[in-house]
């Protein structure tokens, strides 16, 4: 089935330059360190915690209602750090979704509801469905499709992830309209 | 709802989350933006060296159970909660050093000891009583018992102290107490 | 290193050995001490997006497709390696439904396209872990009870004997139990059902048993406290825990429980090893882990053995049991590397070997209930038979 | 996106018979035929680590019994295990304890730790390791010697029935023979003519391992459930449940203190051929972490993609308005006809068709028809279209791919019946379909849609091949549109 357009309030959203949607409703703490690379659509109620450490998102990232996007914490023999959090292109975070990972790559499917442990490592393409649990320093590599809680490899996913997942983002940002209302 | 918000020194309270009733919150305790504390049932007293992250809901909840006045909902030092994770209590006493994993929930007759995980996206509802050192994790709801307390977080705490000024808006401690309400092993955190 | 692994890596390429249980699956490798892995024999099954057993079906193909799936999942998810390039010890019941020997026969050589099958049949390879001339193999499976006399490697056919009384019915009976306790509403998964009885269920002697039975019933053992996810907790009595193997050993009529198809099973075999049979009893299955089951079933059966129908046709002396060298899960797929180890991946060939190019002429396996297969070659019959074919 | 979250809406019917969605379908150039993961062969590619990521040889991960030997899964929630390090000296402490007090002779220990259940090495006893990798104690089969007797036993054994065999051809064949041999001259058999000059004899080895074989001892003493049994308190939390047993299958431990880390199972990479003509459908690049492929024939890449916008609701007998989006993956311009399966050329044959052309990629011999794989006509079976295309043909032409059309923003509305509009290489149609009259209410509306297209053969041809580029190739999708109202 092809993508409906979603709608959104013209006065909630705050489009940048280089094309980021971004909900006023968001709280985006330290927002010196965070980075959308372009195209990126925050919904309302998102959480990104840029004043742990940066937050770096690729181009064409959805993060939805209700996420909280938090740099993972480390405990060192030497110190603490919080690790600055990467998410490659086309990356989809569902809504009230916890992503605590050091490293989402590109083409990455993250469900609703799911927690992502802290410093989970997710490769490119792969997808954690609904309802999951990635436990911490988990590490997802590619074409695999987590699920349960906690989640394991449930089945992998096509070859032609990249293309689906390219192809999502861009037509979810290109029906994200505003109300013309 | 009369709000009496008590917040002793060296707690790091962001402003934007929602206080309400009678709430006493421990010093060197962090709390992260838009976290929700609801005293409706009765008081909350939170101890020393605690982080409660975003999206949590700490509720006392309001029973015909309670004995008049409430009791306190007492939770004890060195407790976590993680990002949307939820506790409703009617009573109790949660002890410390726990930690509430994300979006975990636990419901109103269900008793916390010490050292205690409750796993992410846990939902406790039936009454219960955690003995110490309890693990549950899993949708299965798999129980084992640690064989140590879980690591304090001390020196997160004291990283979140010293970073959290920086970014975000406080709330002021108002009390000016020489000692928390409770003693503690642990030395208090340089300011 | 140990030696066993020596041995099995200087063969060319060791042979695969399946053992497709109707609950889990023992995959794994010829000449090596354990399967690789043990799991449940069931698939993620993309188009109904659930987890689907392999022995969920209604018509030939979907049966054809559910074991294409298991087989993949065993190939590439746990043991890794290109079907093509080994050949497969099936280890199966000797009552495998036909359609299922055959499907798998199918699947394995059409669509996976290995080179060379053999079928053995569970109690031989039981059997073949002892080393012993003559067993008797009790097999306590998921479903089914099976009781098989093995003399010098061939199994007595006629004496084999088979009753539903698996860990399913130790199961269905601690569910009744269980509701007995909690009230007629209580429902519980299977798996939770299957934690329950591996982690409180066990099996009482035969006299205290019987106490269970009279007016005085014994002090009940503990009961359990067992957590649910979501409905909080179940209590587990201790007569639950004790009574729930019972079925295996209630006797009725028809003479059905697990100690009378044994002593059934001696009856109906030539009566110059019957002695021998009750002196070599090898109890296996994932039911047999049941603490206290062997007590039991010895008790049952020295006393059984005192009653009629038994007492004036069987003089069998003492009953002994085996233990063989692995879990009761895997034991008939050790048998099932021993014998594979010594055949298929030897590159001996051997007469059992069932190559692909014969399959793919014949299309049929052999099997002990057809007649092509069982008439020796200069019966009367066989010329006929021949014909036929 | 809609192909991972949603149910299945377009399937297209692969050559094997098979329904698939055009993501799991493949498409071979040198067939020109749609493939699917069940009518192609998979192979074992490289073996990796699905944590670590780290390449294995084959030979290395078959010794290995395909384990990573640095990475560990959690006995007790099969969570991947993390190396924790900790400070021995002055006292066993947590690691991050306090930084200051550290001084030069303290040492790095390491122990592994769950961050799932909080299972550490250290509950079941196991010493801190001074290497962060590896190094972890290995357990022996607590059944090792015994099956190492069986085996070579049997090994024994079947050495011998092969000797046998071996000794009883060669007589045959020494009886039919013209001359005499010593043994038979003298009556000596074989192996005492061995004896006499002194030659070690044939199958003395085996022999005595046969002769030394000691089976199996029964005993009638069966071990008794011990008396506390019945009054002692049980703790589920120090007995193993079932899968925690079957994740260590050698040990099986039924107690929880003996629970040990599990080494971490290896994936693989797999590549795909097709069995018709051994070309590869796809091959992965080596490295583990790539997601690219050195070949990747995808369908997806290969033949027009259908999609539904919308449908009207169908009704039993009456006619409906489907909006369909069509795209053209590849870099040629195509032609499209929509039709009714039964329009397709060769329509008697098609069943034939597809029936030989699995036999003939999943078996050896053609003779062999008596057997016919259950896949055939799955389709079919599956469910009975009762939707299907009414009026002329829909014929159009969608252009190629281009990556930089995605920039300019115009889609082009050549307003028509059936062109609803145009974008790059996508385009949307309306079509009419219609509702068999029999249509069950309530039953699922399928509908059945040939696709027509032109495709551009870009593999170079064989020196001898008529050069025959440009194909007109048929495909059958099914669509479901809901149900009957």
């Amino acid at each position: 089935m092809e993508l409906q357009d979603t709608y959104y309030n013209k006065s909630e959203y705050v489009e940048t330059a280089s094309g980021n949607k971004v909900s006023r409703q968001t709280v985006l703490c330290g927002s010196q360190n965070i980075v959308l690379h372009g195209k990126v659509i925050v919904q309302s109620d998102a959480i990104i915690r840029g004043d742990l450490a940066n937050v770096k998102t690729g181009r064409f990232c959805i993060i939805s209602k209700g996420s909280v996007i938090r740099p993972p914490f480390k405990k060192f023999s030497k110190g603490v750090a919080f690790f600055p959090l990467q998410m490659g292109d086309h990356v989809f975070v569902g809504e009230n979704t916890v992503v605590n990972a050091a490293v989402v790559g590109s083409y990455v499917y993250i469900g609703k509801n799911v927690v992502i442990g802290r410093r989970c490592v997710l490769k490119d393409c792969c997808m954690i469905e609904d309802n999951s649990v990635l436990p911490a320093e988990t590490i997802v590599p590619s074409f695999a499709r987590y699920s349960g809680s906690p989640a394991h490899l449930i089945t992998t996913l096509p070859e032609a992830m990249p293309d689906l997942m390219t192809e999502f983002t861009k037509s979810y940002y290109q029906h994200f309209l505003p109300t013309t209302a | 709802m009369a709000h009496n918000i008590k917040i002793l020194p060296g707690a790091t309270v962001c402003e934007d989350c929602t206080l309400e009733g009678d709430i006493t919150i421990g010093g060197g305790t962090v709390i992260h933006p838009r976290v929700s504390i609801i005293a409706e049932g009765g008081p909350i007293i939170i101890a020393e060296y605690c982080i409660i992250e975003e999206y949590s809901t700490i509720i006392h909840k309001k029973s015909d159970k309670q004995e008049n006045p409430p009791k306190p909902l007492f939770i004890g030092a060195h407790n976590v909660f993680e990002v949307a994770c939820k506790l409703e209590s009617i009573y109790g006493h949660v002890g410390e050093s726990n930690v509430f994993e994300c979006r975990s929930f636990v419901g109103e007759e269900v008793k916390v000891g010490s050292g205690c995980v409750i796993g992410a996206a846990c939902t406790l509802t039936a009454p219960q009583i955690l003995a110490d050192n309890t693990v549950i994790w899993g949708s299965e709801h798999h129980v084992r018992e640690a064989l140590e307390k879980q690591p304090s977080q001390l020196l997160q705490l004291d990283f979140l102290s010293k970073v959290m000024p920086n970014y975000h808006r406080l709330r002021k401690p108002n009390v000016h107490k020489r000692q928390p309400s409770r003693q503690s092993q642990e030395p208090s955190p340089k300011p | 290193m140990a030696l066993y692994e020596g041995i099995a890596l200087i063969q060319e390429k060791q042979a695969v050995v399946l053992d497709l249980g109707s609950e889990y699956t023992k995959f794994g490798f010829t000449g090596e001490a354990a399967p690789r892995c043990i799991i449940r024999s069931q698939f993620w099954c993309s188009t109904e997006r659930r987890f689907k057993k392999v022995y969920e079906y209604s018509t030939p193909e979907e049966l054809y497709d559910n074991l294409v799936n298991m087989l993949h999942l065993l190939y590439f998810r746990h043991v890794l390696v290109n079907p093509k390039e080994r050949k497969v010890v099936v280890v199966e019941s000797l009552l495998t439904p036909t359609l299922f020997r055959e499907t798998l026969a199918k699947v394995l050589f059409t669509h996976y396209e290995v080179s060379g099958a053999v079928w053995a049949d569970s109690p031989r390879m039981c059997a073949m872990t002892l080393g012993a001339p003559v067993t008797l193999v009790v097999s306590l499976g998921a479903r089914e009870a099976e009781v098989a006399a093995v003399v010098h490697s061939c199994v007595v056919l006629r004496a084999v004997q088979a009753q539903p009384l698996g860990a399913a019915a130790v199961r269905a009976e601690l569910l009744h139990l269980l509701r007995q306790d909690c009230g007629p509403d209580l429902h519980l998964p299977d798996h939770v059902l299957e934690d329950i009885t591996v982690k409180t269920c066990f099996v009482s002697p035969r006299a205290r048993a019987l106490r269970w039975q009279s007016d005085s019933p014994p002090e009940p053992a503990r009961s359990v406290r067992y957590p649910l996810a979501r409905l909080g907790a179940v209590c587990v009595s201790g007569r639950a825990r004790e009574l729930a193997a019972e079925p295996l050993f209630r006797r009725d009529n028809e003479l059905a429980s697990l100690p009378d198809i044994v002593l059934q099973c001696i009856m109906q075999c030539p009566i110059d090893v019957r002695r021998a049979l009750a002196a070599n009893v090898l109890l296996t299955g994932g039911a047999a882990s049941l603490p206290g089951l062997r007590a039991r079933l010895s008790q049952e059966l020295a006393h059984l053995c005192t009653l009629p129908p038994y007492s004036s046709r069987l003089r069998l002396g003492e009953f002994k049991f085996h233990r063989a060298p692995a879990h009761d899960m895997s034991c008939a797929w050790l048998g099932g590397a021993l014998c594979g180890a010594g055949e298929a991946g030897g590159g001996a060939g051997g007469g059992r070997l069932l190559s692909r190019d014969v399959y793919c002429r014949e299309r049929r396996l052999r099997d002990w209930v057809n007649l092509l297969d069982n008439t020796p070659p200069h019966h009367p019959q066989r010329d006929h038979l021949d014909l036929t074919l | 996106m809609a192909y991972l979250t949603q149910p299945d809406y377009v399937r297209y019917i692969c050559t094997c018979g098979q329904l698939k969605p055009i993501t799991s379908l493949y498409f071979c150039r040198h067939c020109l035929k749609i493939r699917c993961g069940f009518c192609i062969c998979h192979e074992v590619d490289s073996h990796y680590c699905p944590n670590c990521l780290e390449n294995m040889p084959s030979s290395e991960a078959r010794l290995k019994k395909n384990r990573c030997s640095s990475c560990f899964d959690c006995p007790s929630c099969y969570h991947t295990l993390s190396t924790r390090a900790s400070l021995v000296q002055p006292r066993q402490q947590e690691g991050a304890g306090d930084g200051k007090v550290e001084n030069k002779h303290q040492k790095k220990m390491y122990y592994l730790a769950c961050f799932n259940c909080r299972w550490t090495s250290r509950d079941v006893g196991i010493p801190d390791q001074p290497v962060a990798s590896g190094g972890w104690p290995e357990r022996p089969n607590p059944f090792a010697t015994q099956i190492n007797q069986l085996l070579e036993y049997y090994k024994a054994i079947a050495l011998q029935e092969k000797q046998e065999k071996i000794e009883k051809e060669r007589k045959k064949f020494a009886i039919r023979g013209k001359y005499l041999t010593l043994t038979d001259k003298t009556g000596l058999t074989g192996a005492m003519a061995r004896n006499i000059a002194g030659l070690p004899s044939s199958d003395s080895g085996s022999s005595s391992i046969i002769a030394k074989f000691v089976p199996s001892q029964a005993s009638a003493e069966v071990e008794e459930l011990p008396e506390d049994y019945f009054t002692k308190e049980v703790n589920l939390n120090q007995i193993t449940s079932m899968p925690q047993r079957l994740l260590s299958p050698e040990w099986q431990p039924t107690d929880v203190s003996r629970l040990h880390p599990i080494a971490k199972l290896l994936s693989v990479k797999r590549s795909q051929r097709c069995r018709e003509c051994d070309h590869n459908l796809t091959k992965p690049e080596y490295n583990p972490g790539s997601i690219k492929f050195k070949i990747e024939l995808l369908a997806f890449y290969h033949i027009p993609e259908v999609k539904i916008i919308s449908y009207e609701p169908m009704k039993a007998g009456e006619n409906s308005t489907v909006l369909l989006k069509l795209s053209n993956p590849t870099a040629h311009e195509m032609t499209l006809c929509l039709m009714n399966p039964e329009d397709i050329p060769q329509v008697d044959n098609e069943e034939e068709q597809l029936e030989n052309s699995l036999e003939k990629s999943l078996t050896l011999d053609k003779e062999s028809a008596a057997c016919k794989p259950a896949a055939a006509p799955a389709w079919r079976r599956a469910a009975a279209p009762c939707v299907r295309a009414v009026g002329p043909p829909v014929r159009v032409s969608v252009p190629q791919r281009d990556d930089a059309a995605e920039y300019d923003d115009d889609a082009t509305h050549d307003a028509n019946d059936v062109i609803v509009w145009r974008k790059a290489n996508k385009l949307g149609v309306r079509l009419q379909v219609a509702t068999e009259a029999a249509a069950s209410r309530g039953g699922a509306a399928l509908l059945a849609l040939a696709l027509q297209y032109s495709y551009r053969n870009t593999v170079p041809p064989a020196a001898n091949a008529p050069n025959q580029r440009n194909h007109i190739l048929y495909t059958t999708a099914l669509l479901s549109l809901g149900n009957v109202a």
